[in-house]
Order: structure tokens, then C-alpha cells, then sequence
């Protein structure tokens, strides 16, 4: 099993639940997160509405984790669907996973995901 | 009192704490909006009601007043003429010449008609929430003011106006001339903005009720300005107003609170809040006129068709977002009726159904809300279409996406949400960088050196 | 004034803006409890204050009134008779009969008394915050407020109540009829409904003191409407009352924050909003008898000894959640005995212990509490405990886990919190679904086709 | 009206109604300003407005008022004496003997002044907003109460002030002795705190821009009192004062919007809710004296100048945190010299420029802005400096990391940021535990067993 | 070293916080997700109250990093604390962690934990 | 590559961002969470102060992936700028991770972080 944690635009969240359930994927995680990278946001600040240049944007992290055999998929599905072309479209990061355990069940392994 | 002006001051005293009452149910519909509405759009939806009363505070001064209530044009009984243009001849000493508020000085009946005609248009926005380009909206407001309520206002409050001369219909403090009035453009406002991106697919949930309540209560106590105020005297009808009025709200906030109750199988926050508004509204026209007892059953009619026309309208595909139509559409044409239904003659007016009246007087109130509500549906409409093949009145998908609050105004309500509280960072408006690195110029140029990362 | 009904103008005028302050107390009311709890019982809390605006709105003028200021049964000075019943011969052009309020009209007094009787139950519902079922709390409020206040009301404002004409007790604005009414009731429904899930385990923050403060605000501009509006005219002992108000409440801000910061080394903000509320409890009986220096003695011991009585509670294991015995118990009984050691003949009423007028009026003060407080405390009592054998008066562990957002109204306060913001998704409120995919069918018939996933 | 005492009970009610609104003026001053700073101060912003209700409430009743209104000191026309200490003469049913509002009790007059002494102080802690440790603050605020606030009162409003009676300056409602003062005084403030830990490095936005429109709503509403309460009865000078106040008012906000919107690209919501309380602003001293078309012409300059004055602050290096010079300095200052432009004889009061009085009155309005705004630069300078180098009037920079919130008060906001909504779980204030275990001192004697891992 | 991420409902976060303490499992971090998985949930909408089912809900992502011997001593008591039988009970993950320095003192691997 | 996790003192997380840029890192990701360690908290309870202790603080993760080569130099760089020297410090984390994707190129491995 791996974990896939996409950081990805909160503007495209909902197409990529939508990508991901589409094609049968649908337990998942999402959690906001602040993201630092190349791209830059503004800030309008004060009563004068003077603009800042910031380097911390609202991203949102999307966590799954899924069997080996469909890794490639996952992330391929996240890639398209999140994708705008422009700087701060985010990344993808596959990491193991050695167990999984559904609670309810106590299953355990691949059946648990 | 005055011997020569016939000014009171104790009726003065009160009409000016009316006034101030009138204008805070503004910033409290804001507020009411405001939590219906999702997070990124708060700003938006809050600015759609203050705003308003910065532009048609200007505009009622200058001109609006004086087409509402200035000398009649012809006798036609259609509209006011420009005596009063700019408030001249809008004395601080002598009474409205006209005949209403005969013991206050004529430019407090002003500034008591100024909070109506701001309130009015500001309630169509909940029919257009989180879709409204902010330039056209303002025209938008701006146009309906005069070419809509200062007009419909002549006709049924101006003692000249045909509603009230000739039609004899009563509406004591705005059940036609601004609740349904307000309810029919807001009827033409949602179908020509459309349906919101996402409409019945996804949730739109009010982003604060707490909010909500907070307007409820300050709708609730600014509207015994709104009905007591009408009677511009510290008199037994005002005082009859206002016991009716809280009467009636009482008694809706529970019955729509029931009708929750039994559909859904909880008693609805939101519905007792908005319950407690159609109440108010529907009482309004009636406020003057009706008893006690009467006001119970106002309410409750209030609180049942108006929860039934909001659940009606939820199963159509119309977005008349934040239920104006149903709220003071419906709950503004029951008011009217029931004021012909239960009126007394005791404070003025006549006789309705249920004293010996008959239906002449509910027949004369049906009149009255049949020539309003499709001369407002109409205008209104032709109004919206207008701008909309001109500038274009609705946001693109984007904006719509980002929410109002970063698109229309560059701004973000709150930095607690998410991350933000914990780390203190304000969730910034992202600018738009192609992989190239072109950057959106037109923030650009006002950019300052950065700061964040190089902070200390 | 009006020379054959004596009506006076600007007496109406400031008994109809006081009223609508009073009215605006109960939001208030539901802001200052709200901001105290849990985020997810916000809402249940302010439906607790809100809602009975609907409730007791319409009990009060159908029958509470006519019981608590009707003509009195008997001469007993124990109830009205229903002379008034749906206020039939409450006239809006004539004064009440019973001699208060001599220059408004009688259905101005009604309005008044209206919003008096609609706070004081709201007060109680601090005491049994976070856990009470909202159907048997509803039936609650209807009852304690025809069986507790409304006779109680009548014998202590009535002049022909028991203990306005016999013991004499003085009480301008409600410190026996209304706080301590309310606190006697607090403490008997801190005992019926036990303690919460986890007192004394998990902390209970407030979990938004703006809101505390926001409530605060809201309070004590009310309060000039209940203490000054209580003189029922635009008059010298009006004048008085309001200043002694704000001062009291003033000096009670501020002795309770210093308190505060004495015992736990920091200046508290919630401490400052509840020492105002106190010192705005104390001075209510007093306010129309009292001068200002003496105000600031009664608001400097309504900020120590409320503090001192929180204090203690919260050493005991009694959970009066959002303290309303410390604050208007307490508060309402340090101001009925500080009449009785303050107050002057000068607007009416004795000269009490200060002012040469020995003990006496203080021993019928404490008569007057000590009446009002065990009959308060047991029919509470009894209410409390006959709703709980008959229908349950608490929520299950579960809902009490869950909140009383969800639980009880179905509805969340906020979609801005966790991950709200960033993402827009509303906290859904779980099905209860079984490993078989058994779901709650209360709530599966009306689900329709799933959002979310499925948008566009 | 009374025909012995004068006292008219249609003036009374509207003085008391407006002393109430004037109140609620200053929660929500404590809105505006808290929305506009950090989650981790909004407490620590909204105490430094709240406690001055409870702080100067009790100061002005003692000794303030006698000093602003008693009788002059050796007819200097510079302070008041001790004759009202303590309240003493303050008549609740004989009218002022010192002539302003002559037809209500003394006490009212006394105690609608109080509100004004109140807002007064509460204006300048916008200017060091987020750094003020709050022992010193409350010394602050108490000694500029008396060494600034009382004597230019006795100056501006007393009729022997030198300023009301020699230089014959017109202040209807207190924008030299109100705002030009606290302009002044914050300015002087902003210098002697010097600027906030990561000024022009961090972004330092609003947290809660909802809680700006909110106070914004609060502070209009109230300033009908403020300004139409300042005539002292319910009369044409009161009317129009209602009128020209919303009128500026809406003007102002509309202009200010547009001066955002031209030079940013966007409207602004916070610009708008600026402007609005900079039209209100600079409307104050002339609204006794101008008619509404010139409101609108005061009003415009107002938004236009302030956003200037504002935009301008933000290029230099001078942290006045929420622009309380830029809003109501410059806004004070306009508005003083706009009465001497527009002012007409109508209501009292002497014809200005652009009604045939020639630059008289605009250079006495001169003289009077160039005689208070020195004095309280000077006094607030050499108060806070005496402070500073005494007990030191700025928290460390630790605890302004922290926010004042924790550090002054021990007391966090809100509990539904981050992780808090979903959890339940309340941001503690870490306590400092070196690596041998070493613990913060002061907290720990009253730290009860603990909870949380161990609740159930 | 292992990382075990639970994701639980938040109304059992308490139990499991306290279960893990009593045990002697102190260090732990807690992050508000909203999670999709099998389980529904309902939204009132609109002032009529329609019910929505929607498909993300409010859950708890519990995360501690513990030594390689307690991994399934820590799975178990989450499994147990966590559970209540109904679907949405959620998942406990395992993954590999290969360094793990405590910032005060600098101290590295199982030590550091 | 691998994905280090810090546990920081939320006041130290200006530092830990700017120390970590100062060095050319500039990717990252922040989200607030709840820690329970050895270190206790304080609440201040009800309108009379009473004072109780309480486990769980709030702290800020910082998240962010890098190339192997570089792990040692950004763990000791967040040490040295998170560190306070009393309890509650915080802990650094270092995981593998198996791939990484940019969403904007499709860019794959180290190129992509
Ligand atoms: N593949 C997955 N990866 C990560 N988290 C998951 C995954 N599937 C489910 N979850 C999480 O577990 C929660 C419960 O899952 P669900 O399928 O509803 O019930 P159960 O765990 O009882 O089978 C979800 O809400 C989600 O937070
Ligand atoms: N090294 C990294 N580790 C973890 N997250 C990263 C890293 N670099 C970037 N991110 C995340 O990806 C987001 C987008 O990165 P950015 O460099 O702005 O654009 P792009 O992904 O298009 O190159 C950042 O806001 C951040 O949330
Ligand atoms: N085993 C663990 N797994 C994950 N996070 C931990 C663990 N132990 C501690 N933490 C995190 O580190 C923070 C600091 O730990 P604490 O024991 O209080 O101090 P220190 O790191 O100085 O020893 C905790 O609040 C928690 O967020």
C-alpha cells in the first residue's frame, strides 16, 4: 500500500473528488493546509487598501492511501484533474505504508483500505 | 405642542428614535444576509445591504424624496413632482404640508421615509446573493430607486397617490409599497441573474447562523421603528402598532419553528429566526390597524405560508438565493390581505372582513398588491436586462468560484478559519503567475517589497 | 398632555423606545450565553433565549398579563383575575387603571411589562445550559412562566400585590421579581438536571468572548430601557435611574475585573462583561430610589460579592452553568437589601438606612426576597422534576457528546472552522449507519440525491 | 412642558434615548477597532474601549464633570470647580444653570455628556493598538480623562469656555473638543509607543471584517444620538442634525469606497465602513449648522481627505495602527473648518462663507482646532512619556507575540479556530517549563488536578 | 520507528486520547480532516430545512510517532477505544518513519520520541 | 527524497520559515495541530478565573519534502531555529518517500520538489 498526499488548489478540490470517485476511489482525506512555494499572493491591506506580497498560500492537502496496483492511476487521475498549467498547481508525493487497519473490522492489509 | 407649527415634541421624540431604529435594521439585514451566505461571499453580501445606504442615502436627499412625496405631477396620483429636489422647501420646523406626521417637523418625515427607501432595495439583494458584479449592482440599486420604489411609494403612501386616494388601499408602514414590492423585482432578479455554479449540486449552507440571529434581533427591534414609527406620533396607534408588531413576529418565529419541527423533525434555529422576519413583514401593512388577538393569527399565517412558499420554491430550479420571495413576497401580499381581512376602524382606516366590513376593503388591498407586484416584476426585469446585455450583471465562473469578497471587493472576511488562527497568516488572494512567470499586472504595479519569509 | 386622558407625548415616547430596549435585552441575553458555551452547543443556547421571544410573546398577552397586572382575585394580592384575558379592555388610548404608568397608554404598559416577562425566564436557561431536550424546555418556559412570574409579578409590581401593598418592599425595575425570581429558579434547575458530561473534567471554555462582549454591549443599552423606562414617564426619576444604572454598572465592570486580576494575577475580559451584568442586576430594584454615589457602592458590591459567589460555586460541584445564581441571584438580592440601605425619599419610596429611615425598609426588602426565593426555588423544583419523570427534561449522553446544535436543531452554527474555510464543505452531520448499512430512517426519507462527489 | 421648571418631557425622552445610544456607541467602537487587529489581540482591543465605560463612568460622576461643566474658575473660562463633585447640584428635576439644554434635568444633561466623556478616550487606543500593557493603559486613560478631556470640554462646550465664549468657535457635537482632541492625542500615542514588532514586515490585517461592518452599524445608529441629541430637545436643530449625519455619513462612504476602488482597482467593504465613520466624523461639529446638501459636500471631503490622510500615514513610518489621526483627526479638522464654510444662522449660530458670513466663523473654527490640537499633543505626550519611563507603557516583545489577548488577559477569543471546532478542544496557554522542569510561578498555585487525558 | 496515523470520529477522540495516556502513550498530535469514505451524512439546507446527503464528514486524524516494539500495542488500543461498530469508524495506517529528533535537545532516534 | 515533519512552537514558525528560505528552501507546508507531550498548558476557566491544567497545545507541523542529500542540512536547520530550550520544543520527523509529481509539468523525482 501507499499513502498519495496531493497538495493541491482549493479551487480544484471539488474536481478532483469528483475525478477520483468517478473512477471508484472514494475513501480519502482532505485538510487545509498553507503552503509555501514559487508562487505569490497579495495581500490588501489597511483602509487604504494598500496591496502586500505574500509567500504563504491556503492550499488543500488531499491524503489516500491505496493499493500498490493502483498507485499510478491515483496519481495520474490527481495530476489531470488538478492541473491549471499555471505556477501553484502543487504537488503529489507517494509514501509507504507497511499496515492498514479498518477500525470497524479490525481487518487489516490491502481489504482494509 | 407647539401652538403655531403644531409640532410635538414628544412625537418628534419619537419619530427621530424611530428613524434611528429604521436605519439600524440595514446593517441588521446585512447581518441576516450575511450568515445565510457561504464564507467567500460574507463580504459581498453584507456590502449589497451597507452600501445601499450610502447610495440611496444621496439619492433620496436629492431627489428621491421629492418624486415620492413632492407635490403631485398633474394629479395624476402617479408621482411627485421636484419641489423638494434637493430638500427644498423640506422645513426643520413646520410639518410635511402633505398632511402625514402633522406634529413633526416635515424633514424628520423625511429622514423617517429616507431608512424605508434604503431598506427596500437592499432586501431584493438575498435574490441575487453570491453572483452580482458590484459596478452594475450599484446602478442596478440606484435605478430601482427611483424608477421603482420612489413611484410605488407615491402611489401608496403619498396621500395624493392613487393606491391610497383613489384605491383607498391601506398599507400602514410598507406591507405593498415594500415588502412586496421588494418580493416581486427580487422574483425578476432571480431569473434573470440565473442559477449560482453548483446550485442543487452542492451545499450552500448558511456559513453562520449565529450571524443570522444577531440580524434577526436587530431586524426585531429596528422594525417597532419601522411600524410604530408610521404612526408618526407618540400616539395609541403607535403604541397598538407596536404591541402587534412583536405579537405577530412572536407568533410566526413559532409557527415556522413548528412546520421545521413536523417536516424535518427539528425545530429549525434558522427557521425560528426566519420565521420571526415573515412575521414582522406580514404585520407591517396591517400594524396600524389590527388587534392584538388579530396579530396572532397574522403571525401564524405568517409563519405557515411563508415556510410552505420557501419549501415550495426550494423544489423548483429557481435560485431566488436567500428566499426573498418567499419571505417577503408571500409574507408581504398575506400582511395586505389580512389587513383587509382583519382591519378595524378604531385607529382610522375601515372596517375589514371579520368587523362587519365585508370585503371591500380586502378587495381594495388585493388591488393595490395586483398594480405593485407586476409593475415592480416588470421594471425589474427590464432594468436587469438592460445592464446585463450592457455591462453584463452577473460575475464570471471564476469569481464565482473565488467568492465574492476576493473577486468584487479584494478583500477576505475572517483570518481565523483554517490555518490561520493558529499561525497568524492571513489567507492571501493568489495571484495568477502562467508557467511563463506573467503575473496578473494589474496588481502588480502596487506591489510592495515582500514580506513573510523575509519578516525580521 | 392630553388634558381628559392624560396621555402625555413624550412619556409615550420614552416607554415605547424603553420597551424596545427591553425587547433588544433577550438577544443580547442569548449573545452573552451564547459566546459562554461549547461551539457546538451555540446555537441551542441562543434558541434557548431567542425563542422564547415566541413563546412567552404570545403566553403574556393572551393570559400572563391579565394574571400578573388583572384586577386582583380575591384581594388576596395573590393573582390577577383574566379581566384582561387576550387584552380585552386594554385600551391603547387610556392608562392602566391600576395607577402605574398614569401618562401612557394601559397597552404601553402591557408592552413594557411584555418584554419584562419574556427576559426572566430566558435568565434561567444559563442554569441547565449544554443539555436540555428542547421540547420538555419549551413546555418549561410555558409553565414557570404562567405559575412562577406571572404571580410573582403581580405581587411585587402590582400595587395591589402582596408585597408591594402590605410588606411595602420596594422594587423599581425587578431586582425581587426578576433576578432573584430568576436565580432561586437557576439553582433548583442546576439540581434537577445534574451536571454535565465532563464537569470538572474537560474544560468549558466560552468559545467566542467577542460574542460575550457583544451580548454585554447589548445589555446594558437595554438596561436604560429597563431601569429608566420602569419610571414610566420622561421624568426626574427616569433621569436618575439612568445614570445610577450606568454607573453601578460601570463600578461593577470594574471591581469585578479587578477581582480578577487580584486572585488569578490577570485582568479578566469576561470577567469585566459578567461584573457589568452584575452591577446592572444590582441597581435594576434600586435604581429609581438610589442617587449616583450610592450607585457606586451598590455596583462595588455587586462586583465583589458576585465574584465571590462564582468563586465558590465553582468550588462546589453544583454545574449552574453560565452562573445565574452568582450573578442574579446574588446580584438581586445585594440590590433589593442595598435599596433598603440606600434608597431616599426623593422620587418616592422611604429614606432607607443611610438615610435616616433605620432598618425598616431593609427588613421588608428581605422579607420581599425571602418570600420570592423558596417559592420560586420549589415550583421550579416541582415543574422541573415533574417534566423529567413524565417526559425526560435532558438530552442522552450521545446528543450531549454530539451538541445541542445537531442534536436537538439538526444545524451547525459555523462552516468556518477546521477545515471549513479553506475547503467550503459544511460539517455534515453523520448518518448513524450499522455495519449492514442499516441508516437512522428519520432522516433517510427525505435525503435527496447525493452532492458533493456528483457535483457538476 | 413643565411650567415652573421648564423640564419638557418630549426633550427628556429624546435625551435619554440618545445618552443610551451614545452608550452603545463605544461597544461598538470596541468592534470596529477589534475587527481590525489580529485574532491574538481582538480581547485585549475590545477591553481597551470596554473598560473605559466602567473607568470613566465612574470618574466623570465623581470629579470630570464638575471640571468640564461646573461653574468657571475665576472666570478664565478654562475649568470647571468642584461645585458638581460628586454629583452634588445635579439637579434630576430643575434644568443645567449654565443654559445648555434648558428644558431637561440637569442629571440628563450630565449623564449624555458622560457618554461623550466616555467614547472620547476609547477613540485614541486604535492608535497603539496591540502593544499597550494594560495596568498603564487604565492610568492613561484615567489621567487624560481629567487633564485633557475635562478642561477642553469646559473649553468647547461650556458657555464659559474661553473657546465657546471668547473665540465664539462652533462645535455642535464635539469635533474639536471630540475628535480633533483624540486625533491629536493618537498621534502623540502612535510616537511615544512607537511601532508594533513586525510593522510594514508582516501583513497586520482585520481579522474579522464582519466585526468592522458591525461596529460600523453600531457607531451609525448611535450617532444619531450623538449628533441629534447634542441639540437637547426633540426640535428642528435635532431633526436636521438626523438628517445632515446619515447624509454625510453616506456620502463619506460612498467616496471612500470610490477613492479605493480608483486607486486599488477593487471597492473596498472596509473602506466603505472607514468612510461612513469619517463622514460621521466630520459632520459632528457642524450638524447643529448646516443644511443637507451641504452634508453632502462635508461628507465628500471627508471620505476623500481621510482616505488621503490615511493613504499618506501608510507610506511613512508612523504606526497609528487603525488611523485614528488619518480618520478622526484630519476628519475632526475638516469638519470643524467646514462648519465655518457651510454653517447658516438658521438654527443658531452665525452665517459662515458660503452664506454670506465671510471667513469669520471659519477663522474662530481655525483658532479653535489650532488651540486644542497642540494642547492635547503635548499633555497626551508628556502623560504617556511620564508613564513610559514609571512603569513602562508597552508590553515586551514576548508577550506581544504572543498577543494581548493571553499576555494582558489570560483569555483567548475564540475557541473554533484550527483544530479547535471539530475537537472541542480549548487553546491553552502553554505554560513555560524550562528543562528541569521548572514552571512558571504565578500560574501554578491555583492549577486544579489536571484534565483532559484523564476526563471520565 | 513507525508513524501510525488513526483516522477516528472526533466524538471518540477523548476515549482514545485517555485510553493511550493510561497505557503510558503520551506524545501525539491531533488535525481536524474531513473525510469520505462509505459513511454518509446529512445537511439541513435552507430555511425549509431540506436534507442533503453529502459525503464528506467531520473525522480526527490522530498521529504518533512511536518505537518499532509498540506499533501494534498502539494499533490495538486505538482499534479498541476508536470503536463503536457502525460504519465510519475509520482507519489506522502504519508507515515507516526513519529518523526522529526531539528539537530541545537535539537527542536522535528511539530516544527522541 | 523525504518528507521531514516538524512539530514547532507556533511562535517559532516565523523563524523556522525564514531561517529555512535564508537557505534556499523554500517549499513547504504549514498546518496547525493540537500536541500532547510532556509540556502542559493552562486555561483559564469560568467568569472568576479558576485556573486548569490541560495536555493538549497547539502547535504548527511543517511539512516538507527534499531531496536526500539535503535532509541533514534542513533537520538541523529547523532545530537550530525551533529551539527554545525548554519543554515543549517540539520533534522533527523524517519519512521516505517513494515519488513526487508536480501537477503543473508532470515533472517526476527530485526535479519535482
Ligand atoms: N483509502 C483511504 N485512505 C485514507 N483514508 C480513508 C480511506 N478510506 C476511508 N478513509 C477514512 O476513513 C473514514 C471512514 O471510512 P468509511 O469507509 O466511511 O467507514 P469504515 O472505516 O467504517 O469502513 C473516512 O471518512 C475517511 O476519513
Ligand atoms: N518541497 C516541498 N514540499 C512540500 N510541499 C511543497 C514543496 N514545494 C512546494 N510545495 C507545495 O506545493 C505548492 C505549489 O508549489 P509552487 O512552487 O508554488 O508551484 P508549482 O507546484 O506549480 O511548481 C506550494 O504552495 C506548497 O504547498
Ligand atoms: N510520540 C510523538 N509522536 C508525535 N508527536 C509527538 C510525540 N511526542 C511529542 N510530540 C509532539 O511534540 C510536542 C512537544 O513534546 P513535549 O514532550 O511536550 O516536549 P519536548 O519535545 O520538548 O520533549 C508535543 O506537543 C507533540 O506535538
Amino acid at each position: 500500500m501507499k499513502k498519495i498526499e496531493a497538495i493541491i488548489r482549493p479551487e480544484k478540490l471539488d474536481d478532483v473528488k469528483t475525478a477520483l470517485s468517478d473512477k471508484g476511489y472514494i475513501g480519502l482525506n482532505i485538510v487545509g493546509v498553507t503552503g509555501r512555494g514559487v508562487q505569490k499572493g497579495i495581500v490588501h491591506a489597511g483602509r487604504a487598501g494598500q496591496a502586500y506580497s505574500v509567500d504563504m498560500l491556503p492550499k488543500v492537502k488531499l491524503e489516500t492511501v491505496v493499493i500498490d496496483k493502483n498507485v499510478d492511476e491515483v496519481v495520474s487521475i490527481i495530476q489531470q484533474a488538478a492541473w491549471t498549467g499555471n505556477i501553484g498547481d502543487g504537488k503529489i508525493f507517494v509514501m509507504p505504508v507497511e499496515e492498514a487497519i479498518r477500525v470497524r473490522t479490525g481487518e487489516r492489509g490491502d481489504i482494509a483500505v | 405642542m407647539d401652538p403655531v407649527s403644531g409640532i410635538n415634541t414628544g412625537d418628534t421624540a419619537w419619530v427621530l428614535a424611530a428613524s434611528a431604529l429604521v436605519l439600524f435594521m440595514t446593517p441588521g439585514l446585512a447581518f441576516f444576509y450575511g450568515g445565510f451566505v457561504r464564507n467567500k461571499n460574507v463580504l459581498g453580501t453584507i456590502m449589497q445591504s451597507f452600501i445601499v445606504i450610502g447610495l440611496v442615502g444621496i439619492i433620496w436627499v436629492v431627489v428621491g424624496y421629492s418624486l415620492a412625496f413632492g407635490p403631485d405631477v398633474r394629479d395624476w396620483g402617479v408621482i411627485g413632482n421636484l419641489h423638494y429636489f434637493g430638500l427644498r422647501h423640506v422645513s426643520a420646523f413646520e410639518p410635511y404640508p402633505g398632511g402625514l406626521f402633522p406634529t413633526v417637523p416635515h424633514e424628520a418625515f423625511m429622514g423617517f421615509q429616507l431608512m424605508f427607501a434604503i431598506i427596500t432595495p437592499a432586501l431584493i439583494t438575498g435574490a441575487f446573493a453570491e453572483r452580482a458584479k458590484f459596478g452594475p449592482f450599484l446602478i442596478f440599486m440606484a435605478l430601482w430607486s427611483l424608477l421603482v420604489y420612489a413611484p410605488v411609494a407615491h402611489w401608496v403612501f403619498d396621500a395624493d397617490g392613487f393606491i391610497a386616494a383613489n384605491i383607498k388601499g391601506l398599507d400602514f408602514a410598507g406591507g405593498t409599497a415594500i415588502h412586496v414590492n421588494a418580493g416581486a423585482a427580487a422574483l425578476a432578479a432571480a431569473f434573470v441573474f440565473g442559477r449560482r455554479k453548483g446550485f442543487k449540486q452542492e451545499p450552500m449552507e448558511p456559513h453562520d447562523v449565529t450571524m443570522i440571529v444577531l440580524g434577526t434581533g436587530i431586524l426585531w427591534f429596528g422594525w417597532f421603528g419601522f411600524n410604530a414609527g408610521s404612526a408618526g406620533a407618540a400616539n395609541g396607534q403607535a403604541v397598538n402598532a407596536f404591541v402587534v408588531t412583536t405579537t405577530a413576529a412572536s407568533t410566526a418565529a413559532m409557527a415556522w419553528m413548528a412546520m421545521s419541527w413536523w417536516i424535518t423533525g427539528k425545530p429549525s434555529v434558522v427557521g425560528a429566526a426566519a420565521g420571526a422576519v415573515a412575521g414582522l413583514v406580514a404585520i407591517t401593512p396591517a400594524s396600524g390597524f389590527v388587534q392584538p388577538m388579530e396579530a396572532i393569527a397574522i403571525g401564524a399565517g405568517a409563519g405557515v405560508f411563508c415556510f410552505l412558499a420557501v419549501q415550495w420554491r426550494a423544489k423548483t430550479s429557481i435560485d431566488d438565493s436567500l428566499d426573498v420571495v418567499g419571505v417577503h413576497g408571500i409574507g408581504g401580499m398575506w400582511g395586505a390581505l389580512a389587513t383587509g381581512i382583519f382591519c378595524v376602524a378604531l385607529f382610522g382606516g375601515n372596517d375589514g372582513l371579520t368587523h362587519g366590513g365585508g370585503i371591500d376593503q380586502l378587495w381594495r388591498q388585493a388591488l393595490g398588491v395586483a398594480i405593485v407586484a407586476p409593475y415592480s416584476f416588470i421594471m425589474t426585469f427590464v432594468i436587469l436586462k438592460a445592464l446585463d446585455l450592457t455591462m453584463g450583471i452577473r460575475v464570471n465562473e471564476e469569481d464565482e468560484v473565488s467568492g465574492l469578497d476576493v473577486s468584487q471587493h479584494g478583500e477576505r472576511a475572517y483570518i481565523f478559519g483554517g490555518s490561520g488562527p493558529v499561525l497568524g497568516i492571513p489567507e492571501a488572494i493568489p495571484v495568477h503567475t502562467d508557467a511563463h512567470g506573467h503575473t496578473d499586472t494589474a496588481a502588480e504595479h502596487m506591489v510592495r517589497p515582500e514580506v513573510g519569509a523575509k519578516s525580521h
